[in-house]
C-alpha cells in the first residue's frame, strides 16, 4: 500500500488474524498490547494519531517516548507500509512532565534587555 | 554481597553523600543523600517499583534517567515520583505504587 | 512579558551542545546551554573507555575526560551552563520555557541549537516489562554514575557498539554477563570491541534473540533461541540462562521532539535513526537561526557529534554577524575534512548494515570475529599487525578498517605506521627494535595490541596484555592464560604489573605462558 | 474507485462522523472527505467533553436536552464502545459577585426552558465537590449535565460509519463546491472530483472558505483555545466543572487523569503560520487557574497541552441549515465551542435533512440567513 491509500479508509486490510504474541504489552505506560493496536489498525485507526487517542498509547507518564517507534513498526506492518510514511504524533509541551504549581510560577526574569 | 561496586578500576572510589535512612513500606533502609532513591533501593535489593493500574504487573527501573517513567512511586505522600532521578534525603518515606494509590489493590 | 535574550540558546550538555558553545562563546556569543541532567556531558559521562580517532580529536582520552575539559573550555569562555534545567517547550519566536527549581523560565534567543541526542530503541519479548529488564544506558547510568551495578548476572541483547562497551563495563564493574545476543548474524560494533569482551570469556550468541524472560515478580531466567534469515526463532534451539539482569541495547533514536514542535521540517530517515530535521550543511533547520548537532540529527559516535556541534557554533556566529563569511568557510572546511575523515572505513554510515568482505589493503577480514566476536587463530597471522620479530614485539590484532591512529603516535621508536590514511590497518616495521615499554598497549583504545616475547627462558615466552580489571594482580601471582574466545588454554605467572598515569588507568599484566602459547594468550584470570 | 455517493460529507469531526453514522443506518451512501491525515483532527479531539445544558443559549437548550434525555445515556451500547458518559452533573463556579450575577442570568433563562439547574452556595458547592476551594461562593447547579470521551465519541462514529461502509478519505482537501444544473453535484478537492446528490459541510472553521466558492458565507471567527491534561490521578470527582469567568472547564476522565481547556487572554498575539501552537503563557495561566479552585491539583503533573480552533460565530449558535438558493447543500458549522455535547443530534438532525425527512426538532433557529446588521 501506498500513502496514498492511507488516507481512503474504505481499503479493506483482509481479516484480522490473531497472532500468538498479541497479549504482549507495547505500551508500558497505559498497558496496551500488540494485538489491541492491530485490532484498532482494522477498525479503522490507520494514522498514529488515532491509533493514541482510540487507545491511549503514548499518552502515559513517559508520553510516548518509550513504545512511539515499536507501536509505528506495528501499524506499519498491518498497513503493509514502510513505517516511515508513517507520520508521528505530535509533539506537545511540556516536553516532560510538569507539576501544575510549578508550571504555574513563571519566573520574573530581569535580563540585560530590561 | 552488596550490589555497590566499592572502587572501581577506571572511576577510583565515587564519592558519596552522607548515609541516611529512609523507610520502603514501613521497613528501614539505608542510603546516600543526593543519590537516586533508586540507586539506594537497589543496594537493598527491592528490585519492584510498583504494580501496574490495569494488569497489577510489577516494574522496577528501566531506563534510569527519568524518561520510563517505569520506576515511580509513592514519595512522601506524592504518587508518579520518578526515584531514578529523585534525590535522596534522609527519613523520606517511600511506597510501592499500586496503580496511582499507596494502597494495594485488595484494599482499593 | 519581559525575557533574558540570548545570542545562542543551546539545549543538551553533551558532547555537541558544549562543542558548539565553545565556538561560539569564543568568537564573542552570548550563550546559554540547558541540561535536564544534574550532571553534564550528556553520554559522555557514562563512558568510561578510551575513544577512538585521531589526537586532534581526543583520541586515546576517556569519555568522561573529554566532558570535563569540554566543560571546563566552556566556563572559561563564559559560556553559563545551567543544569537541571528541562526545556519545557520551545514557542514561537525562538522562544525557550525552561523549569528550573520550583519555577519555569522564559527565554529568547537570537539563535537556538538543540543538541538532545538520542533515546534508547527497544525490542519487546515476553516479560520485557518485568523489573531486572533494563536499558544499556540505564546500566551505564547504574554503575558509572551512581556506583552500583545493575545485577549479578547479566544477559546483554545487542552487539552493536553500545552493547559491546557496557557489557565490557559490566564486567569491569564486576558484573558476570552470561551472553552476548544478537538477531543479526554478525556482530554490529567494532571488532576490537568484541575482541575484547570475548576474551573474557563471554560467549556470543549471533542469530539469536530472547524469546522469553522468567520470572514472576523480578528476572530470574531468560531464554534464547536462534533466528533464521527473517527473525523467526527455530524450534529446538533454545538454551536457558540463570540471570538476575537482561541488558537491552538494540539502538537509538534521535530525540527531536523538540524540533517537531518547533514546526521544523522532518524527515524520517532510516539511516539517521529515524524522525530528524532536515537541515543543510551547517545543521540549520528549515526555521533560520535554529541549528541541530549530535545524535539529534543523526545517530553517529561522540566523535562526530563535537565536530558538528562545533560547525552549528560557527555557523550560529555566522548567523548573528559575529564573523564574516570568510572565517565561517574557512572553519566550514577545516571541520568538515574531519568529519569526513571519521565516516570512512568499514563502520561508514554508507556500509551500515552491508559486510564488507575486504579490508582496504585487499585482506579477507576475519568471519570469526563477525560471527563469534574473536579472529580465529588461522585468521590472524592474515593481519599487517601481527609479525614474528625476535624479542619482544608489538602484536597488533586491529583487523578492520576504522578511524583511528593513536597507536602511530604513541610508539617512542615509531616502529607502528598507519599512514595519512587514518582507517588503515596498523602495521608493524620489524625493523625496528621494539624496547618494549608498552605504550602502544596503553594506547589502543581498542585494547587490540599485545607485547609479545617467545623467548622470554627456555620454553616460556611472555605476553604483555591491557589489563582494566580489580582487584589488579600482583607480580608471582599464579593463574590461567585464556584465548581470545576466554577459554583457559595454559597456567600462567604474572611476572610484571606495570601502572602509570601515562597509561591512564590501563595497567600492563605480562604474564608467563608456555612459547607455544604466546600467539593464544590473551587475558589472564586467577586461581 | 467509486467517486459518488448519495451525500458528500466534507470534514470527519464528530458532526461529519456521527452525520455519516446515522446516515448509513439508513442505507444512505455517503463519502466523507477531510483535509487532514487524521479523522476528527480539529476541534472534535480538541475539546473539553463537556456534555452539557446549563449555560446554554435558549435557542440551543431543545438540542442539547433531546441529547441528554435520549442519545447520550445509550451512546456507548449503540456504538459497541465505551464513550465514557457520565451524568453526574455540571457545577459552574463563580468566586464574585459578578460572577453570581452572570450565573443568575444564565439560570433564570434555563429554568425558563424547562431545564432542572439551579443557583447554589459555597457550603453546598463543597458539599458535591468537596476538593473545591473556600475561594468559591456560589456556582450553577445542573445533576443532569456530564462529560463524555469526544476522541473515543469520534472514532466510535467513525469506526461504525465505516463498518456500515461508508468511505472516509482523509489528506482530501476541498477547495470548491460546484452548481451542475442549478444543483449543488460537485465537491473538488486537490487532487479529485466527487459527486453527491447532497453535500453537507461540517468542517469547523474551514467550512466558511469552502461555502463561499457557492456564494454563501457564515459570519463567524477562528479563535484558539488550549488544553491541558494531566497525569492519572487517584479518582477525585465526577462532574463538569466550568467557571463564570470561563477562566477554565473540565473534568477528571476514566483514565484518572484531568482534562481542562481554557485560555489567557493573550492568544491573539499568537501568529498564525498555519499551525496550530501552544502560546507559552497560556498553559501556565490555565493552571493558576485551577489552583484557585481546586488546590489539590497543584502536585499533579501536565503532561501535554494542546491548542485548537473554535469556530464562533457571531451570534454563539450554530448554523444547521439547508440552503434552499444552493439546492443540495447542508451546512452544520459555526458551532462556537459546544458543539461537542450535542454532536450525537445534530448527526442525527443532519441525517434527516439529507434524506429530507422531517427534522425530530426544530431547527429554524439555527439557519443560513438568520443575521441582521444592528441598524
Amino acid at each position: 500500500m501506498t500513502m496514498e491509500n492511507i488516507y481512503d479508509r474504505a481499503i479493506t486490510l483482509g481479516e484480522y488474524v490473531p497472532e500468538p504474541d498479541d497479549d504482549r504489552i507495547i505500551c508500558r505506560c497505559e498497558e496496551i498490547t500488540k494485538g489491541e493496536i492491530r485490532r484498532a489498525v482494522h477498525d479503522g485507526m490507520y494514522t498514529i494519531t488515532e491509533i493514541r487517542r482510540y487507545l491511549r498509547t503514548g499518552m502515559g507518564l513517559c508520553q510516548g517516548q518509550t513504545c512511539a517507534k515499536l507501536v509505528k513498526s506495528i501499524v506499519a506492518r498491518e498497513l503493509e507500509v514502510s513505517p516511515a510514511v508513517l507520520e508521528p504524533a505530535t509533539s506537545r509541551s511540556p516536553m516532560r512532565p510538569i507539576e501544575m504549581k510549578i508550571f504555574a510560577q513563571e519566573a520574573k526574569e530581569v535580563g540585560d534587555n530590561v | 554481597m552488596s550490589s555497590r561496586i566499592e572502587e572501581h578500576p577506571i572511576l577510583g572510589v565515587q564519592e558519596k553523600g552522607r548515609k541516611v535512612t529512609f523507610t520502603c513500606d514501613g521497613k528501614a533502609v539505608e542510603g546516600y543523600e543526593g543519590e537516586p532513591i533508586a540507586t539506594a533501593l537497589k543496594a537493598a535489593g527491592i528490585m519492584v517499583h510498583r504494580y501496574t493500574k490495569k494488569e497489577h504487573k510489577p516494574r522496577g527501573i528501566f531506563c534510569a534517567i527519568g524518561r520510563c517513567t517505569d520506576c515511580v512511586m509513592i514519595v512522601d505522600g506524592k504518587p508518579n515520583v520518578r526515584t531514578c532521578v529523585t534525590p535522596l534525603k534522609e527519613g523520606m518515606v517511600v511506597n510501592t505504587q499500586y496503580g496511582v494509590s499507596a494502597e494495594p489493590f485488595e484494599k482499593q | 512579558m519581559s525575557m533574558k535574550r540570548y545570542d545562542l540558546i543551546i539545549v543538551g550538555a553533551g558532547p555537541s551542545g558544549l562543542s558548539a558553545a565553545i565556538e561560539a562563546a569564543r568568537r564573542g556569543l552570548k550563550v546559554v546551554v540547558f541540561d535536564e541532567n544534574e550532571k553534564p556531558g550528556g553520554q559522555l559521562f557514562k563512558q568510561i573507555h578510551k575513544f577512538f580517532g585521531s589526537k586532534e580529536h581526543k583520541a586515546k582520552v576517556r569519555g568522561f575526560v573529554i566532558g570535563q575539559q569540554l566543560l571546563q573550555e566552556a566556563a572559561e569562555l563564559g559560556v553559563e551552563v545551567v543544569l537541571n534545567a528541562t526545556v519545557v517547550g520551545m514557542y514561537m519566536d525562538k522562544e525557550i520555557v525552561v523549569k528550573m527549581g520550583e519555577e519555569v523560565h522564559h527565554f529568547k534567543g537570537d539563535s537556538i541549537l538543540i543538541a538532545t541526542g538520542a533515546a534508547e530503541n527497544m525490542v519487546t519479548f515476553d516479560g520485557w516489562t518485568l523489573p531486572g529488564v533494563i536499558g544499556a544506558g540505564a546500566a551505564q547510568t547504574m554503575m558509572n554514575l551512581h556506583g552500583i551495578k545493575p545485577g549479578s548476572k547479566i544477559l546483554m541483547l545487542g552487539s552493536g557498539n553500545v552493547g559491546l562497551v557496557v557489557s565490557y563495563q559490566l564486567l569491569q564493574a564486576g558484573c558476570e554477563v552470561v551472553a552476548l545476543v544478537d538477531a543479526a548474524p554478525r556482530v554490529g560494533g567494532y571488532g576490537v570491541h568484541a575482541a575484547k569482551v570475548a576474551r573474557c570469556g563471554v560467549p556470543f550468541y549471533l542469530s539469536h534473540t530472547i524469546m522469553k524472560a522468567e520470572g514472576t515478580e523480578c528476572v530470574t531466567g531468560v531464554t534464547i533461541a536462534q533466528v533464521d534469515s527473517h527473525f523467526k526463532f527455530i524450534p529446538g534451539t533454545e538454551k536457558h540462562f540463570d540471570v538476575d539482569t537482561i541488558c537491552l541495547a538494540v539502538g537509538l533514536s534521535p530525540m527531536s521532539q523538540l524540533l517537531k514542535m518547533a514546526g521544523c521540517e522532518m524527515e524520517d530517515n532510516p539511516r539517521r535513526g529515524g524522525q530528524v530535521p532536515i537541515c543543510d550543511e551547517y545543521g540549520e533547520t528549515s526555521i533560520k537561526g535554529l541549528f541541530v548537532a549530535g545524535d539529534v540529527s543523526g545517530i553517529e559516535e561522540a566523535s562526530s557529534a563535537m565536530i558538528e556541534g562545533r560547525i552549528a557554533g560557527i555557523a550560529a556566529a555566522y548567523y548573528l554577524g559575529y564573523i564574516d563569511k570568510e572565517e565561517l568557510d574557512a572553519k566550514y572546511q577545516e571541520n568538515q575534512a574531519a568529519l569526513a575523515g571519521l565516516r570512512q572505513g568499514m563502520f561508514a554510515p554508507e556500509n551500515r548494515g552491508k559486510l564488507v568482505e575486504k579490508t582496504e589493503e585487499g585482506i579477507d577480514v576475519s568471519m570469526n570475529l563477525l560471527e563469534k566476536g574473536f579472529i580465529a587463530e588461522d585468521e590472524i597471522e592474515r593481519f599487517p599487525g601481527v609479525t614474528h620479530t625476535k624479542g619482544i614485539h608489538p602484536v597488533i590484532e586491529c583487523s578492520q578498517n576504522i578511524p583511528c591512529n593513536p597507536c602511530q603516535d604513541a610508539c617512542p621508536k615509531h616502529c607502528i605506521k598507519i599512514g595519512s590514511h587514518i582507517t588503515a590497518l596498523p602495521a608493524v616495521d620489524e625493523n625496528v627494535e621494539c624496547v618494549g615499554c608498552g605504550m602502544c598497549v596503553a594506547s589502543c583504545s581498542g585494547q587490540a595490541i599485545f607485547l609479545v616475547q617467545e623467548d622470554y627462558e627456555p620454553g616460556y615466552g611472555t605476553v604483555t596484555l591491557p589489563y582494566e580489571f580489580l582487584p589488579l594482580p600482583q607480580k608471582g601471582d599464579k593463574g590461567f592464560g585464556l584465548d581470545r574466545s576466554g577459554k583457559k588454554v595454559c597456567e600462567a605467572e604474572v611476572v610484571q604489573v606495570r601502572t602509570s598515569p601515562a597509561f591512564d588507568h590501563t595497567n600492563l599484566l605480562t604474564i608467563k605462558v608456555p612459547s607455544d602459547m604466546v600467539m593464544k594468550a590473551r587475558f589472564y584470570k586467577a586461581e | 474507485m467509486y467517486n459518488t455517493a448519495d451525500v458528500i460529507i466534507v470534514g470527519s469531526g464528530v458532526i461529519g462522523c456521527a452525520a455519516a453514522y446515522y446516515l448509513a443506518k439508513k442505507g444512505v451512501s455517503v463519502i466523507v472527505l477531510d483535509k487532514d491525515d487524521s479523522i476528527g483532527n480539529g476541534g472534535s479531539s480538541r475539546n473539553g467533553g463537556g456534555v452539557r445544558q446549563s449555560g446554554r443559549d435558549p435557542r440551543e437548550l431543545p438540542l442539547a436536552m433531546y441529547g441528554v434525555e435520549h442519545m447520550w445515556p445509550t451512546l456507548s451500547e449503540e456504538l459497541g464502545i465505551d464513550v465514557e458518559y457520565h451524568k453526574k452533573g455540571n457545577l459552574r463556579l463563580g468566586k464574585t459577585e459578578k460572577h453570581k450575577e452572570i450565573l443568575q442570568g444564565l439560570t433564570d433563562r434555563a429554568v425558563a426552558c424547562g431545564l432542572d439547574v439551579r443557583m447554589i452556595d459555597g457550603n453546598e458547592v463543597r458539599e458535591i465537590n468537596p476538593y473545591l476551594s473556600e475561594e468559591v461562593t456560589c456556582a450553577s447547579w445542573c445533576a443532569t449535565d456530564g462529560h463524555a470521551n469526544p476522541l473515543l465519541t469520534t472514532l466510535g462514529y467513525y469506526k461504525n460509519a465505516r463498518a456500515l461502509g461508508v468511505r472516509f478519505i482523509t489528506g482530501e482537501e476541498v477547495v470548491e463546491l460546484q452548481k451542475i444544473k442549478g444543483k449543488l453535484k460537485r465537491v473538488v478537492t486537490k487532487k479529485n472530483v466527487y459527486e453527491g446528490e447532497k453535500v453537507i459541510v461540517a468542517a469547523g472553521y474551514e467550512s466558511r472558505s469552502i461555502i463561499q466558492s457557492v456564494g454563501i458565507d457564515v459570519p463567524m471567527r477562528a479563535e484558539l483555545i488550549e488544553a491541558l491534561v494531566t497525569e492519572a490521578e487517584p479518582k477525585m470527582f465526577e462532574q463538569m466543572l466550568g467557571t463564570a469567568d470561563a477562566d477554565f472547564y473540565g473534568h477528571q476522565t476514566d483514565h484518572g487523569s484531568f482534562v481542562f481547556g481554557g485560555a489567557s487572554g493573550l492568544e491573539s498575539t499568537a501568529k498564525d503560520n498555519g499551525k496550530m501552537i501552544t502560546a507559552s503563557i497560556t498553559a501556565p495561566c490555565i493552571c493558576r487557574g485551577i489552583m484557585k479552585y481546586i488546590p489539590k491539583l497543584a502536585d499533579a503533573k501536565i503532561v501535554r497541552t494542546w491548542a485548537g480552533y473554535e469556530d464562533i460565530c457571531i451570534d454563539g449558535i450554530p448554523v444547521i441549515s439547508e440552503v434552499e438558493e444552493v439546492p443540495g447543500l447542508i451546512l452544520a458549522c459555526a458551532f462556537t465551542g459546544h458543539g461537542f455535547g450535542i454532536s450525537p443530534v445534530v448527526g442525527k438532525l443532519l441525517s434527516q435533512m439529507a434524506t429530507g425527512e422531517e427534522t425530530m426538532l426544530d431547527i429554524k433557529e439555527f439557519r443560513y440567513d438568520r443575521f441582521h446588521a444592528n441598524i
